[in-house]
């Protein structure tokens, strides 16, 4: 008997404000003692929702609507909170997705371990526990908001292994962190798990690092799992479209040719009943049966699979749709349309960007790659002119001081230079139209009347891939999904034609399906345009695709920069190597090479 | 919990109320004064601060039955005007204070030094008369006034005495609060105090103390007028109090007909007051015309709840003053409410109504004007609301302002304003009752402050009228030219009085009796000494 | 998510305002609302329902409750139940001028400080700080004596005067965050106005603290125009249900046991305070999410 | 430190422009306060004497020298402490009178306050650990109804009822003629017996704002992740909601409180204006209608400074019970 066995399980949000959502629809997996499962799965597939179903913690409006759960044993779906009491932590633990506010704010966090052995009538040793993730026993006296967010999510997965559990529930436990924070505790986890041997289910939507970590991997969609097999097999071959979607866009940035792949469209609304396979409407090999005919979770390849045409044998290859090809030249002959000479900018004693030297120049991309709190916004503040620099000069077209801009004239600066948000959730004002955002670059940087406005508009969202863009003029921010999001707000961006584009982190608040598909829209923008872009990102693969140079930033100086694969594949310094190491690398040497 | 309340288990009516020695236990009166949360303070120049027992305590050399307005022998026997500026009074013989010192006319010239040494004590504003008092001897006081001083005498009676030997010891008389068995002459001691509760107690060694047939006084704290007040004196814990109670005879007196009582003899008057600078209001006949607009009647039964009689249009008090009015007066100057009378008087006086029914001015266009009341006082409102009806039936379009009753003031005192109310006379100087409200030396230009003048009215004929009356030292003088005062008031109009206010008073007669009614009115209700000493046990 | 989103998402589909819709959801919230709504038709509808006028005196002063006086009538002879009905306009009407007023103030003096910092907040902040510290019924109380005319409007205006600055704190706050909104800095790349900014895409964007606010200061409003009026600072020719308690109780109602005219009004005005408060519980729900399920 | 420089500053900035607002008040108003006592003393129905207006006047003294020069004096008196002499109750100092009436008023409101806050918490909490069951509703919904009802009113009908027809309770006043403050037992009692009927009318319409407050705050609380990861850990349900719950959700209901505590002394106009009772309120009330502009104005100082040293102490105290908070931010 395996130690978790979910069977056909099914969970309902039903809020009082909408129709009924089956978040989580007749789910069926084992886990065994000691395995360490990934669950994968775009944004809203379910994952979390699963998640407290196993942990028997869900709350109104979500319900066990149907199946089980059952634990070493036990009936979690059905047994009462005095039943489940004995369970809990002591067998069954986690970390949740947002360990930052998983701490009580108000009690140290001695006082949390304790509370915790106090429960289960236990003695325990904290500080044992947090030497295990690499934490000080002076960690014990303080206050949660006194800790970084790396830290905050080390005490909680030291919190999740006080009673030595047997399973412990990781519901993307490392989102939001640092990059190579991030490295450091997931090379930590692996290590205890190994030395402790509990089995985990790792909740993530990141690929790359479920797939490194994982033994075994399963994917969700819309609520269902898709598939399910060991992760090196589901490496080499990816039963399902939806999957191969998924994986294909990951790369190795190291790679000297590097592709990734992306699935359009947006997953199926869960309150709507879909006759046959919820994947159709964005699947590129669909046949006229997946989208009558509801395919079950049959055994294939290594694992199981959740496809009409893997039932049927036939070969399946989703990757073609759309592919985008990393293709970047690089030649210095181009004059720069803005050039950063030794800029400083210092707020009070924090020098967060030291004497960086730069240009931009049109039809190129430069990326700005650096740890979190490595000055990467501070210079797109500088060169839109938001900031002033405390000394160097950034020069615009050779003649404009942008440094001393002010009114009107900073005004008229950024008809030139836009920027593109990262969070495409913050960037629109929830009750504006999408066809408002666009006319006011419009019609204060063009002079555009009202009605020319509305018409360029139409022409811009077309120019970003929404069309037909009548459909969109008229809709409001949250009746558009996150990459549709993004591409207004890019529209937006070009709407006043700016000769430089900056873009702070445009991707890294969306699903990894989507980013790709930003990626090559920025990138063919800036080729048809002859735009000079600053691509700002912590990502070295999005930067190796897009970007002609990269710099490296750390603690606001540029230790290396030159052009991207130089500096990816032959970094010098040790920063730089730093940040390459901590990518997660599923398929351990070799780059990994796609098998059809 | 019953009776455990402090207050109640003491209270309470009914026999047992008369000690062995034919004396009533106590009594228990209503508020002493001192705001609400009192402080002890006994100096009797302090009116507004000081607390009720100050009357029992001193004394005055005469004491006005302000009723009938005639004056009583106190601590003076009698007096005598040697010249109109010359007035010598005989004191008392074997006057003692309490604390057993004798009392003499050091005593009186002192206090008297003491008003002009510190003016903030001479609340009468008695200096402005008197050049000088002598004594003569230890039985005389001689007053000296700057001016023919028979105008004055109401004010000398209101002055209390004060022994010199207390208080020539104070550095500071005006802050002096005489909080400690504070020495008077007066038929009571302060017995306790707390700022609930003041107790008085009868002074043995009193000059005419077998005439107080009380033992001891009881004084307690409340918010004039509050409900609960009206309640504790409807269920009769109050022996007397002094408080406005609607329907008073549902409330009070029925519950015990035999021993609640209540009288409430008319005070000054209520009048309207026209601004007498402009039009219409400066014209006579206009003004004749509006003494039969008002349906006193109503504002009485309505507003008044039917407390009040209706003034005289005389400015007398009627009936207390009858013998000041002048001969052959119909209904002793009440005018009745005959609004077809105005109607016509004003068309013949050339404010005819248009064919709309609104009444013009001489100018041809309608009268429009404000009639001003104090928000705050709410009989006064609805009786301004009433009379505004009245207005409003005449056809005048008339609106109802309700200012803050500061604003109030200063609009009435600086003249700006068309109509509201004002209140004159009812007080014993026949002087101050007629020069206050029409003595042009107490008006002022519109926009600067009058005195009391409010309407402005400046009349040589009256102003003559007021100088006999200040001179005169004689009653027939007197009541000349008060009766000449009176016609101005009837034949000119400077005011339409019309209502008088009341004085409240309640009193319950099962512990003692004797109290002033309207059968017998020896005193007002707040003549409280010459109430006290005619109160006698009940039954005996 | 943002609030407003939420509303948005919440009203799809029908014609109604977001807030609304939300608000009606919870059953507290729209027992409330009825409640309000008999208040209103009986304020609009005030001199078709009540027999008499407010101010007609020509009945037997002070009498109980009869046939023709349903609640008895006032010391002065009207006519309670016609007084207690037009009550509820004024306490309506207080309700939402002094409300709007003050809801009004607070979003100007917040959205200036909360927009422009620097100096303007600083000197904003410490008159919306002081309004705060100063307190509120003393100062009621002392404007309302001492103003130069009594009415309706003054209490009116005194309310709202003493009122707004809680609004504004919050409403400060709320700007602070919005403005560092990413897409305020868009707008801001669209080189759009300051004023456009602010009424273009921060107001919007504001409107269910609007409702949080105005729906406090509705209440405060109508609890204070009662207690002025209860203390006799009221405009005694107006008729609220303040002022009809304030004059039973100096009316001597108690005294003549005209229970009719003292409980009426307080039960009018509980009443209507009830679904104020009611209507506050689908309020807060709009400001916090973890509340909506009840 | 730099906090603590800035809280100082709002405090005296407050405390100064509180000061000049007093200072202008008297200046501004129409009417003068000796006219106020004259026709108070005669009542609405008789002339007013202009002599005794003169001599009020006299007695009051006026303040002599330009604005500027009385503003001077004025602020130098008040940082002395001197308050100068009331008008209602001359020659006793305002001082003396703030003395008579402050224990009444701190007594009274202040075990009232922390009584409706102790039980108004309790049952909020009460309510959100028992969310959308019986007891939700009738907490709620009872405290709406009844913590809506007019203070006043409520106050007219228990002495009604337990005063005038039960004659359970005393009507009104702090104690009874009777007995005479001291440190008796008799006074006490007595004393104690009169506060019944205030101290009950407040605590009925006190509860229900903290009663909605701390569910609101809890249920959110409990909403939270740190509780949904205390019920992972197999904490028991009612640790849970203390803990995790009301321990988090009661940090604004205790500032709201300490705010509450400042305030009291302005809240208690009403209460002790119905049952005549000594303390500041009543005498606050009556210093207005008097125009007793010293009296006034060292009552509005206190209670302003009472609230603002309320809001510092509740600053503080926030950041003793929260350490969450970032003081800098506080402000
Ligand atoms: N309180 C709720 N009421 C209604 N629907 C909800 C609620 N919470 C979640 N859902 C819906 O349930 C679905 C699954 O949500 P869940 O949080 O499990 O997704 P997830 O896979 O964990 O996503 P993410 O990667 O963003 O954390 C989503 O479509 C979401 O819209
Ligand atoms: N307004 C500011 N005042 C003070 N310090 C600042 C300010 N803005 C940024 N900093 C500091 O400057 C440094 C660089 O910050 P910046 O936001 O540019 O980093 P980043 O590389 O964009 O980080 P992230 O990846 O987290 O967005 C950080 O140490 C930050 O704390
Ligand atoms: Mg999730
Ligand atoms: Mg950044």
């Amino acid at each position: 008997m395996a130690l978790l066995e979910v069977r056909d399980l099914s969970v309902t949000y039903s809020p009082r404000d909408s129709a009924p959502v089956r978040a989580v629809d007749g789910v069926s997996f084992d886990v065994a003692d000691g395995e360490f499962v990934g669950l994968l799965g775009e944004s809203g597939s379910g994952k979390s929702t699963l998640g407290n179903a196993i942990l028997a913690l869900l709350d109104r409006p979500a319900a066990v609507s149907g199946g089980s759960v059952v634990f070493d044993g036990t009936t979690v779906t059905s047994a009462s909170e005095d039943e489940l009491r004995p369970l809990r932590w002591a067998k069954i633990s986690t970390v949740f997705q947002s360990s930052m506010n998983s701490l009580n704010p108000v009690i140290t966090v001695g006082a949390q371990f304790a509370d915790t052995f106090a429960a289960h009538g236990r003695e325990g040793d904290a500080k044992h526990l947090l030497e295990l993730v690499s934490l000080d026993a002076s960690v014990l006296q303080r206050y949660p908001h006194e800790l970084s967010g790396g830290m905050k999510q080390r005490v909680a997965l030291a919190l999740a292994l006080a009673l030595e559990p047997r399973f412990v529930l990781l519901d993307e436990p490392t989102t939001g962190l640092d990059v190579v924070v991030q490295r450091n505790i997931l090379d930590r986890l692996r290590q205890l798990q190994t030395e402790l041997g509990f089995a985990v289910l790792f909740i993530s939507h990141d690929l790359g690092t479920v797939m490194e970590m994982a033994d075994r991997v399963m994917v969700m969609y819309a609520g269902e799992l898709v598939e399910d097999q060991p992760a090196a097999a589901m490496m080499r071959h990816q039963l399902h479209p939806y999957t191969q979607g998924l994986l294909g866009s990951y790369a190795d940035p190291r790679a000297s040719q590097i592709s990734v792949d992306f699935i359009p469209g947006r997953p199926p609304n869960l309150a709507l009943r879909q006759e046959g396979c919820r994947f159709t409407p964005r699947c590129p090999v669909a046949v006229d049966a997946c989208s009558t005919t509801h395919p079950d979770l049959l055994p294939a390849g290594a694992g199981t699979a959740r496809c009409l045409l893997v039932e049927e044998g036939q070969p399946v290859d989703a990757r073609r749709a759309r592919t985008f090809v990393a293709d970047r030249t690089n030649d210095t002959e181009i004059e720069p349309v803005l050039t950063v000479r030794n800029a400083v900018k210092t707020y009070k004693t924090n020098r967060a960007v030291d004497d960086v030297s730069f240009d931009l120049k049109p039809g190129r991309v430069t990326a700005l790659v650096g740890q979190s709190g490595s000055g990467k916004t501070t210079i797109a503040r500088l060169v839109t002119g938001v900031e002033r620099p405390t000394d160097g000069t950034i020069t615009f077209e050779n003649s404009v001081d942008v440094g001393k801009l002010r009114g009107r004239k900073l005004r008229s600066y950024r008809r030139h230079t836009q920027l593109v948000f990262q969070d495409p959730f913050a960037a629109l004002n929830p009750t504006r139209t999408v066809a408002y955002a666009l006319s006011r670059p419009l019609r204060n940087h063009l002079k555009l009347s009202a009605a020319d406005a509305r018409e360029r508009a139409a022409e811009l969202l077309e120019t970003v891939g929404l069309s037909p863009a009548a459909q969109f003029l008229d809709k409001l921010p949250h009746q558009l999904s996150g990459g549709q999001r993004q591409r207004v707000v890019i529209a937006r961006a070009l709407a006043p034609e700016p000769k430089i584009l900056v873009a702070d982190e445009p991707i890294s608040m969306l699903d990894v399906s989507i980013r790709a598909e930003i990626l090559a829209l920025l990138d063919q923008l800036v080729k048809d345009r002859g735009i000079a872009m600053l691509y700002i990102t912590h990502d070295l693969l999005s930067a190796r695709l897009l970007a002609d140079n990269v710099l490296v930033l750390n603690q606001g100086k540029v230790v290396e920069s030159g052009p991207t694969l130089n500096v990816i594949q032959h970094a010098q310094d040790p920063y730089t190597q730093l940040l390459l190491d901590s990518i997660p690398n599923p398929v351990d040497t070799e780059p990994w090479v796609s098998t059809s | 919990l019953v009776g455990c309340t402090g207050t109640s288990g003491t209270n309470g009516s009914g026999g047992g109320g008369t000690a062995a020695n034919g004396l009533v236990d106590f009594l228990d009166y209503g508020d002493f004064g001192g705001g609400t949360a009192p402080q002890a303070n006994y100096n009797p120049y302090l009116e507004a601060t000081r607390l009720g027992a100050v009357d029992y305590v001193f004394e005055k050399l005469m004491v006005y039955d302000s009723f009938s307005c005639t004056p009583k022998p106190w601590l003076a026997t009698g007096f005598q005007w040697n010249d109109p500026k010359t007035l010598t009074f005989t004191l008392r013989d074997g006057v003692k204070w309490n604390d057993g010192k004798p009392f003499s006319s050091k005593d009186v010239a002192f206090t008297f030094d003491l008003l002009k040494k510190h003016q903030a004590l001479d609340v009468k504003g008695i200096w402005r008369y008197l050049a000088a008092v002598e004594t003569p001897d230890a039985k005389t006081v001689t007053i000296k006034f700057k001016d023919p001083g028979a105008s004055t005498f109401t004010l000398l009676t209101e002055i209390y005495i004060v022994p010199e030997h207390v208080w020539s010891q104070q550095s500071d008389p005006v802050k002096f609060v005489n909080a400690q068995n504070p020495v008077g002459t007066g038929p009571m001691k302060v017995k306790s105090f707390n700022p609930q509760q003041l107790t008085i107690e009868r002074n043995p060694d009193y000059w005419q103390a077998d005439k107080v047939k009380v033992q001891e006084i009881r004084f307690h704290k409340a918010d004039a007028g509050g409900a609960v007040e009206q309640l504790k004196l409807s269920r009769g814990e109050y022996d007397t109090n002094a408080m406005f109670v609607p329907d008073i005879k549902k409330a009070f007196v029925d519950r015990d007909p035999d021993t609640n009582h209540y009288w409430y003899p008319p005070g000054g008057s209520i009048s309207a007051y026209m601004n007498l600078t402009e039009a219409p209001f400066n014209d006579l006949a206009f003004r004749k015309a509006l003494t039969t607009a008002f349906d006193r009647d109503q504002i009485i039964t309505k507003a008044q709840l039917g407390y009040v009689k209706a003034a005289s249009q005389t400015g007398l008090v009627v009936p207390g003053q009858e013998k000041w009015l002048p001969q052959g007066l119909a209904d002793e100057g009440r005018i009745a409410f005959d609004p077809a009378k105005t109607d016509s008087a004003l068309t013949a006086a050339g404010y005819p109504k248009d064919a709309q029914g609104k009444r013009l001015g001489k100018d041809g266009k309608p009268v429009k004007f404000t009639f001003k009341v104090p928000g705050s006082y709410t009989d006064w409102v609805s009786a301004a609301q009433i009379i505004v009806q009245n207005l409003k039936a005449l056809g005048f379009d008339v609106a109802l302002e309700t200012p803050n009753p500061p604003t109030y003031e200063s609009d009435r005192a600086v003249g700006r304003y068309d109509m509201l109310f004002g209140v004159h006379g009812g007080s014993c100087n026949m002087f101050r009752n007629f020069s206050e409200p029409l003595g042009s030396d107490q008006s002022a230009p519109i926009g600067q402050k009058a005195a009391s003048n409010f309407v402005r009215w400046n009349d040589p004929a009256t102003d003559k009228l007021l100088e006999e009356l200040r001179l005169a030292t004689d009653e027939a003088k007197q009541k000349e030219a008060v009766a000449g005062l009176a016609k101005v008031m009837t034949d000119q109009v400077p005011m339409i009085p019309l209502w008088y206010g009341a004085k409240w008073f309640q009193y319950q007669t099962d512990k003692a009796v004797g109290w002033p009614d309207e059968k017998n009115p020896y005193a007002a209700p707040g003549d409280n000494v010459l109430v006290l000493t005619n109160l006698k046990p009940a039954g005996s | 998510m943002t609030l407003e989103a939420q509303a948005v998402e919440v009203s799809r589909g029908s014609r109604l305002p977001g807030w609304f819709v939300i608000l009606w959801r919870n059953r507290k919230c729209r027992i409330g609302l009825l409640m309000l709504a008999a208040f209103v038709l009986i304020a609009v509808f005030a001199p078709l329902i009540a027999p008499y006028g407010p101010r007609a005196n020509t009945f037997t002063p002070s009498i109980g409750p009869s046939g023709s006086n349903w609640l008895g009538t006032t010391a002065q002879g009207e006519d309670v139940f016609s007084q207690l009905v037009y009550g509820a306009r004024t306490s309506l009407v207080v309700g939402l001028a002094a409300g709007t007023l003050s809801t009004a103030i607070g979003l100007a003096v917040g959205l200036t400080a909360g927009y422009l910092r620097g100096t303007v907040d600083e000197v904003l902040s410490f008159f919306i700080n002081l309004a705060l510290v100063v307190p509120v019924l003393p100062l009621m109380i002392t404007l309302a004596a001492y103003a130069p005319v009594k009415g309706l409007w003054l209490i009116i205006f005194v309310i709202s005067i003493t009122g707004w600055a809680y609004g504004a704190r919050l409403k400060r706050s709320q700007i602070i965050t919005l403005r560092t909104r990413d897409y305020i800095t868009a707008a801001k790349f669209a080189g759009d106005s300051t004023a456009r900014i602010i009424v273009r895409e921060i107001l919007p964007n504001m409107t269910s603290l609007v409702v949080v606010g105005f729906m406090g200061a509705c209440l405060g409003a109508i609890g204070g125009e009662a207690g002025l009026a209860f203390l006799g600072l009221g405009d005694p020719t107006t008729t609220s249900w303040g002022t009809m308690l304030n004059q039973a109780n100096t009316g001597g109602a108690m005294l003549t046991g005209q229970w009719a005219w003292l409980i009426a009004p307080g039960l009018a005005f509980a009443g209507l305070m009830t679904a104020l408060t009611l209507i506050n519980f689908g309020v807060d729900a709009l400001s916090n999410p973890h509340l909506r399920e009840d | 430190m730099r906090y603590f420089l800035r809280r100082a500053g709002f405090f005296l900035a407050t405390l100064w422009a509180a000061i000049t607002l007093n200072f202008l008040i008297p200046r501004l108003q129409p009417g003068d306060p000796a006219e106020a006592i004259v026709s108070r003393l005669g009542g609405q129905s008789q002339a007013i004497d202009p002599a005794q207006v003169e001599a009020v006047r006299k007695m009051l003294g006026t303040p002599g020298g330009n604005l500027l020069t009385q503003y001077g004096d004025y602020l130098s008196a008040v940082l002395r402490g001197d308050f100068g002499i009331s008008y209602t109750y001359f020659p006793y100092t305002v001082t003396h009178m703030i003395g008579q009436g402050l224990p009444w008023t701190l007594i009274l409101v202040g075990v009232t306050q922390v009584v409706s806050f102790v039980v108004g918490t309790l049952l909020g909490a009460w309510a959100a650990y028992r969310r959308n069951s019986r007891v939700d509703s009738v907490i709620t919904l009872g405290s709406t109804f009844v913590g809506t009802l007019p203070f006043f009113w409520l106050a007219l009908v228990l002495i009604y009822v337990f005063a005038i027809t039960l004659n359970w309770f005393p009507s009104g006043g702090g104690y009874g003629g009777g007995s005479n403050p001291g440190w008796t037992w008799l006074f006490f009692s007595d004393a104690f017996q009169h506060s019944v009927l205030p101290a009950v009318s407040l605590l009925i319409v006190g509860p229900i704002g903290w009663i909605i407050g701390m569910r609101n705050n809890m249920v959110q609380t409990l909403g939270e992740d740190y509780a949904r990861l205390a019920r992972a850990k197999g904490l028991p349900r009612r640790r849970i909601a203390l803990t995790y719950g009301a321990r988090i959700a009661v940090l604004p209901n205790v500032t709201g409180f300490a705010i509450a505590l400042g305030g009291i002394l302005g809240g208690t106009v009403l209460v002790e204006s119905i049952f005549n009772y000594p303390g500041l309120g009543r005498m606050m009330l009556e210093a207005v209608s008097n125009r007793d502009y010293p009296l006034m104005q060292a009552l509005f100082l206190f209670i302003t400074v009472g609230v603002l040293i309320a809001n510092f102490l509740a600053d503080l105290l926030y950041g003793v019970l929260d350490p969450r908070v970032r003081r800098e931010e506080a402000v």
